[in-house]
């Protein structure tokens, strides 16, 4: 329904649901604090940025229907027919998975129940992977100043308080002393 | 000496080729007349040298080309045969040239015209006396592309161009013949040296070689293919549609080249390669059957042509046909004295025929003269004596040799031999027939010529009588001089030594006496009968040509010859050139080949632009489409 | 902390990223300063990157990330250009009113993720690095905000590119159900031959396939140029791929080398329909960053056929391959940004119309580096191909060599037709000769490079012997 | 040892350097100088080199070995009896070239002349070079400026002929590239030296030799690959078109010899009969299509295809008279359709038209135009006593001793060569002036176009009378070569002595 | 009772994995759909990650899930922006018309 749907506010209502339901079985599979953060993180902030961009743009109503495109609909069912094959080729792939006992990873252990989820991932993710941390913190740097960049605009001709040169301001610079003399009155260059 | 012999010409030609312009017209003239003159005084006193004390040298000016076993110098070579054909070659070129001086007087060119000449004869003589075939090609090509340059010499005439180059690429069908012969003496000797190739010839009898699918004796195909190029030269049918063309060169050209010497180039190969000849029989057949078809052919086409260069033309190439079958029967020294004598009459008669057209003011046709023996009293005596000479009445030049060859070919005990006699004496006859048609048409009867006025025509000068006169006493005399030393029964031993080779003694018998009478007794009876055909009954004439008119249209259009070899060859050939450029290069092989490809590719290209069509669900679908397949692709993997 | 001191490069950008925003938020009017400086920074960042000496391979971090030849050269490499790519970049930045405080900052930050990306020896830390390179090249993409065209490359970048790191991350979460774990090393010995993981690979094949635009996921590639700042474009057309590249070798010849057979199919597909298309598409074009788009496509088809080898040699090839390719880019991107008449940049092939009456010095470097392009000898860009085709030839894939060769005449083919547009045709009026220094230097320098390159071929051979991968 | 085919090579190099310094000025005196000087200086060490090669050593002299690529190639270059002969004909070839540059090229003279010489060091470096990848190094890389000279000089066409002509080129050589590689990785060098030492296995000659013929069937040009050269020819500006033919064409020829031949000789006698079969195709078929051609240069570039037919078939005779012949017809050609394009530049310069039906009777006004238009065409029909008699002879000489079909056939082609040289000269020297012809342009030959083609013809005649002096230098390399040949395919087809 | 297995967590992954891409190639509308729908392959790939790492008894999958969070908001609000910024150029973001660099 996310792609489908006719109103793109519903698209992300769908999305919405989406996460929810994928964030509850993550608790239901064991991995509670993936699951919260997923639900802080999608629906909290992704969706409602999604929202908000809908919303903005106005662009929420679609003209037209799924396979009623105006053109170009020859590719849909070549495109179905792809999308299948993918997917049966997925299954294939996944049908081919088994648990390798041997293949047992000594240092990071779930198995403990004396630990949480959220304090095992917490340990591992401060000590070994501190650089990646580090640097997705850079991932969303750079995401800010991306958003900035592209959206902000500095409107020119608009006045603005400085109150810097407010505060800086120094007596000399606003008034002047002059004296006035016979008949020549006073230029005023401003 | 014989390096002077050779080379005067050589530096002459040049001389006057490249700074005629600076040193004027009476100097190069003079000069190149000299030359040649001093050059031929010389090859009479080798020939002399030869006759009396043996002479025999072969001098090697220098290597020429050398790759792997083949050696070739740049050689002269004197032996009897060699020293024979310098006197016939200088002679008769230093009278031409002489001649030329008064005959070319108006022409603006004449520098260039002598250095041409003398170039000309220097090839002619390294043709002679080379020693080996390489040589001689290049002799022979050089005699091609000299007579070319004086074919062409009026380069303004279209007609003088085509046959200049009709010329040239006929000899080039007869070189391609020639040349393969010399490939393939060189392939089965490993050389070209005539010495060793000869010694090497016995060893080749029944060697057998397939040529072209066929398989046939390589000694017989080795003298097929030298007859062909002998062919092309000395204008033989098939390939003779050249030698009338030539006429369109200036006369004393076609006296030098046309009638003396470079067509009897052919014979001369015949007679040089005697040895390989000798071994082959099919060869020798052949050289018979082509030279008394020739003979006959053109003398039949003698008939009735009219201009008056052109019936000496075909009779020139009449006589050549008498040399090759001289040469065929096996009597090689016949067909060289033939040579000797004819050089000196045919040259007689086209130095005459030049001086008749030179008073006619350039006018070629017969049936514009006529009635004119009185007004070129001199002109008129030398033409009868030519005549004479030619038709082979008693006791001129013409009558020795030509009858020797009819006799020899008599007395030869081959299978065409009988045959070939009997060709041989019509041939005298009709002969003798054109011979006076031409005399009686151009100096008797009435006074033809619209142009000019009878009282304006006068002998030419001096300096064109005098060639003449030396000539005609060539022409009387040749003959009996030389009988003796040429043909006579020791004459193999005596004269020719090792440059002919018999392989079987000539047979001494004589012919029954009435055969001996036969010929010179038709011959002159065709006299009276030409005068009255000719000049009392016209209208005979008229009503044979009438009653038989396509055998007469036949013979006038040359056997259809020309005709069917444009239709055959020139034609065809540029069609074909013309299909395969504009078909197969620009249609099809560029077309489909850089023209198409490029097309192709521009037009992918096309559809590869349209293909980024810009909408993003495109791209990904193409992405997703490459991902599956390569999914499905390892899967079925 | 003794480790650190071989990330010190990664370490001085980001702390260079961090107080050049300060500085940026404090400072008005100091983007000229801190475009300089982050020029400054590069070059710092490339003497410590350059200084760095180590035996063997280094692990740091829980063996998530390493240092060793490949990826110190890698890093020198992108650092060299990265330097090059700004410092010529610059004149053109300031006339298209782009100069932000940002933009270097972004670069950087975008670099950063690059080297992350090449010292990665873990999926996450590689999707990581990744992420950080693309987000900042998104934005880069799109940064001439105002210009419908910037924006749209913007947005279709952006858009393809989730979607192929939505492809590789499913991959990777394969890889690691698979061999249970996300370590390259141990990926490499957890598994032999499963479909999980030769799917996963798959995935991440095309993730990477996307990065370096190789058919059939280029489709990005001729859009994004054309509509991006040509001084993106540059950044794009070369330090990206040679970071993208550079993991591909890391991945097919660490994780998966036991899938040579599978992979090899797949990298020899790519390749050639990469050399192909690249060559066939570019004939059509008539804009110039379009162009060199499509012509980099097929650049990165023959870097990827030195890929499939499974040889040192051809990994080698690959690598002098990409150096000459970033030269000749480079090279070819200054050209670009020299035609300015009147502060607007002109990049239609049709505007180099007679250019070598006016500019006969600039369209001789136009003339070498379109030549070189195309792979005639005796300029560098044929000695590209000639190691590529050696390693190829090596292990007798004599098909991928002929087809390749013939896509070069393909290629050569819309060369020539610059060429011809500059030599042949009427000329235009003039561009203007104002040039700044660095652009200057950069176009004589790589030119220079490239028209010399024969003289020594062996002077990027001598680095990238050493780098021995298997 | 003083690095003298080193020096060849780059001096015009540095003199093209040299010329980027100079200011074109309105006459650009001091370019031609500079450029003439140079090209002459190359030309007499050439002729220095000449008289020091000593002609009786089959092995490379001259030889000079430098480490290239570390461990891989090596910079190596030398000169036997086959390459020396090329040298020099190259060398002796471009300052005509520059001669002729003052009255054909009337814009960007400086460029042109530096296209010109970097022309020269890439054609010297190809004859030079010992070692396949610094062969095909200058073999390709001649395609650069000729594609300028094509592209930037030449006439109407010239964007369509440049392309075809670069492209065509390009795929030809990118498969020998392919090859050359593969003799690397299977041979261990590319060393001609050592190559010739070692062998290449028998099994991968057939496919190489292809790969090599791909490239220098193009060049040659051999039907049907051949479009390329009468568009490029007839486009081409005149030096251009000379360089072309008498230079650019001969490095296919020499490419069979040296390797071709010499590499491979078991394919070599593998693929004599498609050898045979496109040579004579080339012969006899372009002979056709030139007797039908309207455009001077047209004509000639075709006799061009044809003539390399003879080279061609002689080389692959394997006997001395047939590639002793090749190689005599190779220079030979070079001098004369170098003098052909010459001559149709001296008229093209004056009418600005090639087309055969513009001109005629040019023999009225100008004389000494004609005659050296006559020297050279009697050169081109292979008349005894030109140098393009004695190659033509000797290749069907060589020819007929391997096959006697093929030589007749050949053979033919001599004819109509005849034929079409003789008709072009006759439609354009005889006959009477046209009207069309604006008789005050047709002056005759001025001094430097004099210069130029005098000195070629003496040469044609020259070498027509005595090859010698030629053949002799390439002579023991010639018998080194098939005696390589002989015993690496065991066959004896040394001589065929009977 | 009904035993979850892994299966069926991977399988639920590859169904919402298809639907994304589906979403993004089958699309006309506007292009935050895609953009939802990139999340979507995203989540995919969480799901699939928690499920191995629970599965694995491995933590680093979830570790990996973590960082794909981040990267998916900050993505989100990279792409929001880019929409926003092509917006204000061109009036619309339908997917239909967003094709002004091609060829």
């Amino acid at each position: 329904m996310v792609t489908a749907s006719k109103n793109t506010v519903h698209s992300v209502f769908f999305l919405i649901l989406d996460f929810i339901s994928i964030s509850c079985l993550f608790i239901l599979i064991g991995a509670e604090f993936l699951g919260m953060i997923m639900l802080i993180v999608y629906v909290g902030a992704v969706a409602v940025l999604f929202l908000f961009v809908v919303m903005m743009l106005n662009v929420a109503q679609q003209k037209n229907q799924w396979f009623g495109a105006t053109s170009g609909s020859k590719h849909i069912p070549v495109g179905m027919i792809v999308s299948v094959i993918i997917f049966f080729e997925l299954m294939i792939v996944i049908g081919g998975w088994k648990l390798k006992p041997d293949l047992k990873n000594e240092f990071i252990n779930i198995g403990t129940n004396s630990v949480t989820n959220t304090h095992s991932i917490g340990n591992v993710l401060y000590t070994d992977y501190i650089h990646l941390f580090q640097l997705s913190g850079m991932i969303l740097l750079v995401a800010m100043i991306g958003a900035i960049v592209l959206t902000f605009r500095q409107r020119s001709g608009l006045k603005r308080q400085s109150y810097i040169r407010q505060i800086s301001r120094e007596k000399y610079e606003g008034v002047e002393l002059v004296d006035v003399n016979n008949k020549e009155g006073v230029k005023i260059d401003v | 000496m014989e390096i002077l012999i050779v080379f005067l010409p050589l530096l002459a030609a040049i001389i006057s080729g490249f700074f005629g312009n600076r040193i004027g017209n009476k100097f190069s003239e003079i000069l190149t007349s000299l030359f040649v003159s001093i050059s031929a005084i010389l090859s009479i006193y080798i020939f002399y040298d030869v006759i009396i004390n043996n002479y025999n040298s072969n001098i090697i000016i220098s290597s020429w080309i050398s790759s792997g076993t083949l050696d070739v110098n740049w050689s002269i070579k004197i032996d009897p045969l060699s020293s024979v054909m310098l006197v016939v070659v200088t002679f008769v070129s230093s009278l031409v040239h002489i001649y030329s001086i008064g005959y070319m007087h108006h022409d603006p060119h004449k520098p260039r015209f002598m250095s041409y000449l003398s170039l000309f004869t220097f090839s002619m003589l390294v043709l002679v006396t080379s020693d080996n075939f390489l040589q001689l090609f290049f002799g022979w090509e050089g005699v091609g592309v000299c007579s070319y340059f004086l074919i062409g010499f009026w380069f303004k005439k279209q007609s003088a161009n085509n046959a200049a180059i009709k010329a040239f690429i006929v000899n080039r069908v007869g070189d391609f013949g020639l040349a393969l012969g010399v490939f393939l003496i060189f392939y089965y000797f490993g050389t070209i040296n005539y010495n060793e190739v000869f010694n090497l010839i016995p060893n080749l009898v029944s060697e057998q070689i397939n040529f072209l699918g066929f398989d046939v004796l390589a000694v017989d195909l080795i003298c097929i293919l030298l007859f062909i190029g002998a062919m092309g030269k000395s204008a033989q049918i098939f390939l003779h549609t050249w030698l009338p063309d030539a006429m369109e060169g200036p006369t004393p050209v076609s006296a030098l080249i046309h009638a003396a010497t470079m067509v009897t180039a052919g014979v001369f190969l015949v007679v040089r390669c005697s040895p390989i000849y000798e071994l082959s029989v099919l060869g020798l057949e052949i050289v018979t059957f082509i030279g008394m078809s020739t003979a006959f052919f053109a003398a039949t086409v003698a008939l009735v042509q009219n201009d008056i260069k052109k019936i000496i033309a075909y009779s020139t190439c009449s006589q050549l046909g008498y040399m090759f079958f001289a040469a065929g029967v096996g009597a090689y020294n016949v067909a060289m004295f033939h040579l000797f004598t004819h050089a000196f009459f045919k040259a007689l008669l086209f130095l005459g025929a030049g001086s008749v057209i030179h008073s006619f003011k350039d006018e070629q046709d017969i049936k514009n003269m006529g009635g004119v023996w009185k007004k070129l009293p001199f002109t008129y005596i030398m033409m009868i004596i030519g005549t004479l000479a030619l038709t082979g009445f008693p006791f001129l030049s013409g009558f020795y040799s030509k009858d020797a060859i009819i006799e020899f070919a008599y007395l030869e005990k081959g299978s065409l031999s009988n045959y070939a006699a009997t060709i041989g004496i019509i041939t005298a006859i009709l002969t003798s027939i054109y011979s006076w048609r031409l005399i009686f048409l151009t100096f008797h009867g009435n006074f033809n010529n619209k142009k000019l006025n009878i009282n304006d025509l006068h002998d030419s000068s001096l300096v064109m009588l005098i060639p003449l006169i030396l000539l005609s006493l060539g022409a009387i005399f040749s003959g009996i001089l030389f009988k003796e030393l040429f043909i006579g029964s020791e004459s193999s031993k005596l004269f020719w030594k090792d440059s002919i080779s018999f392989l079987e003694p000539l047979s001494t018998n004589h012919p029954p006496i009435w055969f001996l009478i036969l010929t010179p007794s038709l011959v002159t009876i065709a006299i009276p009968f030409s005068y009255f055909l000719f000049l009392k009954k016209r209208y005979i004439i008229d009503q044979i040509v009438k009653t038989n008119y396509p055998i007469y249209f036949f013979l006038k259009k040359k056997w259809y010859f020309d005709e069917l070899y444009d239709f055959i060859f020139v034609k065809s050939i540029k069609n074909l050139g013309n299909f395969l450029w504009r078909k197969i290069d620009n249609l099809i092989i560029d077309r489909f080949g850089p023209d198409g490809i490029s097309n192709m590719v521009k037009k992918c290209s096309l559809y590869a632009v349209k293909f980024q069509s810009g909408f993003i669900y495109q791209y990904a679908f193409i992405m997703l489409l490459g991902f599956s397949l390569l999914l499905t692709f390892l899967i079925i993997k | 902390m003794n480790n650190l001191y071989f990330i010190i490069p990664e370490l001085f950008i980001s702390l260079c990223v961090m107080f050049f925003l300060v500085l940026g938020v404090f400072k008005n009017n100091s983007s000229k300063i801190i475009f300089y400086f982050s020029c400054l920074i590069i070059l710092v960042s490339l003497a410590i990157n350059l200084n760095i000496k180590l035996q063997g391979k280094i692990f740091l971090f829980n063996n998530s990330y390493v240092v060793d030849d490949l990826s110190l050269f890698i890093k020198s490499i992108i650092l060299i250009s990265a330097f090059f790519v700004m410092f010529s970049s610059y004149n053109y930045v300031k006339v298209n009113n782009i100069l932000k405080i940002e933009y270097p900052i972004l670069i950087l930050c975008s670099l950063l993720g690059m080297l992350v990306m090449i010292s990665s020896n873990d999926l996450i830390v590689f999707y990581i690095g990744l992420e950080l390179q693309s987000l900042a090249l998104y934005v880069l993409a799109c940064f001439n905000r105002d210009n419908l065209l910037s924006s749209e490359s913007g947005l279709k970048y952006f858009v393809l590119s989730a979607l192929s790191s939505g492809l590789l991350l499913y991959g990777c979460s394969l890889i690691y159900g698979f061999s249970n774990s996300t370590n390259f090393n141990e990926i490499s010995q957890n598994f032999d031959f499963e479909y999980g993981v030769v799917f996963g690979m798959v995935f991440v094949i095309v993730g990477l396939a996307f990065k370096i635009s190789a058919v059939p996921f280029h489709m990005w590639a001729p859009d994004v140029y054309q509509g991006s700042p040509t001084s993106v474009t540059v950044l794009f057309a070369i330090l990206p791929k040679i970071a993208a590249l550079t993991v591909f070798i890391k991945f097919l010849y660490g994780p998966f080398l036991n899938l040579f057979d599978e992979w090899q199919v797949i990298i020899i597909f790519l390749s050639i329909a990469s050399m192909i298309l690249g060559a066939v598409a570019a004939i059509g074009q008539k804009n110039l960053k379009r162009l060199i788009a499509y012509s980099s496509i097929s650049h990165m088809g023959y870097a990827l056929a030195g890929l499939t080898t499974g040889t040192n040699e051809g990994i080698q090839s690959s690598l002098i391959y990409l150096i000459i390719y970033l030269i000749m880019n480079l090279a070819f991107f200054s050209c670009l940004f020299m035609l300015k008449r009147k502060d607007k940049f002109f990049e239609n092939i049709d505007d180099l119309s007679g250019l070598s009456k006016k500019h006969p010095i600039l369209s001789l470097s136009f003339l070498i580096i379109l030549f070189s392009l195309a792979g005639i000898p005796p300029l560098a860009g044929f000695f590209a191909k000639f190691y590529v085709f050696m390693a190829v030839i090596q292990k007798e894939m004599y098909f991928l060599a002929v087809v390749g060769l013939l896509a070069t005449v393909i290629a050569a083919f819309y060369y020539l037709r610059i060429i011809k547009i500059i030599y042949f045709d009427p000329e235009q009026e003039k561009f203007d000769t104002s040039i700044n220094f660095g652009l200057k230097f950069t176009l004589i320098f790589s030119t220079l490079i490239i028209l010399i390159y024969f003289l020594n071929p062996n002077f990027i051979n001598k680095y990238v012997v050493n780098i021995l991968v298997i | 040892m003083f690095p003298i085919l080193s020096s060849l090579i780059i001096l015009p190099f540095i003199g093209a350097l040299f010329l980027i310094f100079i200011k074109s000025t309105e006459r650009n005196t001091g370019i031609k100088y500079v450029s003439l000087f140079i090209t002459f200086a190359n030309f007499f060490i050439s002729l220095y080199l000449w008289r020091i090669f000593d002609p009786s050593i089959s092995a490379f002299q001259f030889v000079e070995n430098r480490i290239w690529i570390e461990g891989f190639i090596n910079y190596k270059v030398g000169i036997d009896g086959i390459s020396i002969l090329f040298i020099i004909l190259t060398t002796f070839i471009t300052p005509l070239c520059v001669i002729s540059v003052n009255s054909t090229t009337k814009y960007r003279l400086k460029e042109f002349l530096i296209a010109i010489l970097v022309m020269e060091t890439l054609m010297i470096g190809v004859f030079c070079s010992l070692d396949l990848v610094i062969f095909y190094l200058f073999f390709e890389g001649g395609l650069i400026p000729m594609f300028l000279i094509i592209g930037i000089w030449g006439g109407n066409r010239r964007v369509y002929s440049a392309f075809k002509f670069f492209l065509f080129t390009l795929v030809g050589s990118v498969l020998m590239l392919v090859a050359i590689i593969a003799i690397y990785w299977i041979s261990g060098t590319t060393d001609v030296e050592k190559l010739y030492e070692l062998g290449i296995q028998e099994n991968y000659q057939k496919l190489l030799w292809l790969a090599f013929f791909s490239s220098f069937a193009v060049k040659t040009p051999m039907w049907p690959v051949h479009t390329w050269l009468p568009d490029a020819h007839v486009e081409a500006p005149t030096a251009g078109s000379v360089l072309l033919a008498a230079v650019l064409l001969k490095m296919a020829g020499y490419g069979f010899i040296r390797f071709s031949v010499g590499l491979f000789p078991i394919a070599s006698i593998y693929f004599v009969p498609l050898v045979y079969t496109l040579s004579l195709i080339a012969i006899i078929y372009t002979s056709l299509v030139a007797l039908m051609q309207e455009d001077m240069k047209k004509l000639i570039a075709y006799s061009s295809v044809a003539h390399m037919g003879f080279v061609t078939l002689g080389i692959f005779t394997f006997t001395h008279q047939g590639i002793e012949g090749s190689i005599f017809q190779m220079i030979s050609h070079g001098l004369i359709s170098a003098a052909l394009f010459l001559s149709v530049g001296v008229v093209y310069d004056r009418l600005k038209t090639r087309q055969i039906k513009d001109f005629s009777g040019l023999v009225n006004i100008m004389p000494k135009y004609a005659i050296m238009l006559m020297i050279f065409t009697l050169g081109a029909l292979g008349l005894p006593g030109t140098s393009g008699f004695i190659g033509e002879f000797l290749v069907l000489m060589g020819t007929f001793k391997k096959s006697i079909l093929t030589a007749t056939i050949a053979s033919i082609g001599v004819i109509l060569g005849a034929a079409y040289m003789l008709w072009l000269y006759k439609r354009v020297a005889f006959g009477d002036v046209l009207k069309t012809i604006d008789v005050n342009k047709m002056v005759d030959l001025n001094k430097y176009e004099t210069i130029v083609l005098s000195s070629l013809a003496i040469l044609v005649i020259f070498f027509g009378f005595f090859p010698e002096p030629l053949i002799k230098t390439y002579t023991v390399s010639i018998d080194n070569l098939i005696n390589v040949f002989n015993s690496s395919t065991g066959l004896n087809l040394a001589e065929n002595t009977r | 009772m009904f035993d979850i297995g892994i299966g069926h967590y991977l399988t639920l992954g590859a169904i919402i994995f298809t639907i994304g891409v589906v979403g993004i190639f089958l699309n006309r509308k506007n292009v935050i759909v895609i953009l939802m729908s990139i999340e979507l392959i995203l989540l995919a790939v969480n799901i699939n990650l928690v499920s191995f790492s629970i599965f694995l008894n491995d933590l680093s999958g979830q570790i990996f899930t973590l960082f794909i969070l981040t990267v998916a908001a900050a993505e989100a609000a990279i792409g929001l922006a880019i929409i926003v910024v092509y917006y204000r150029n061109s009036g619309t973001i339908r997917v239909e018309e967003i094709d002004n660099l091609k060829g």
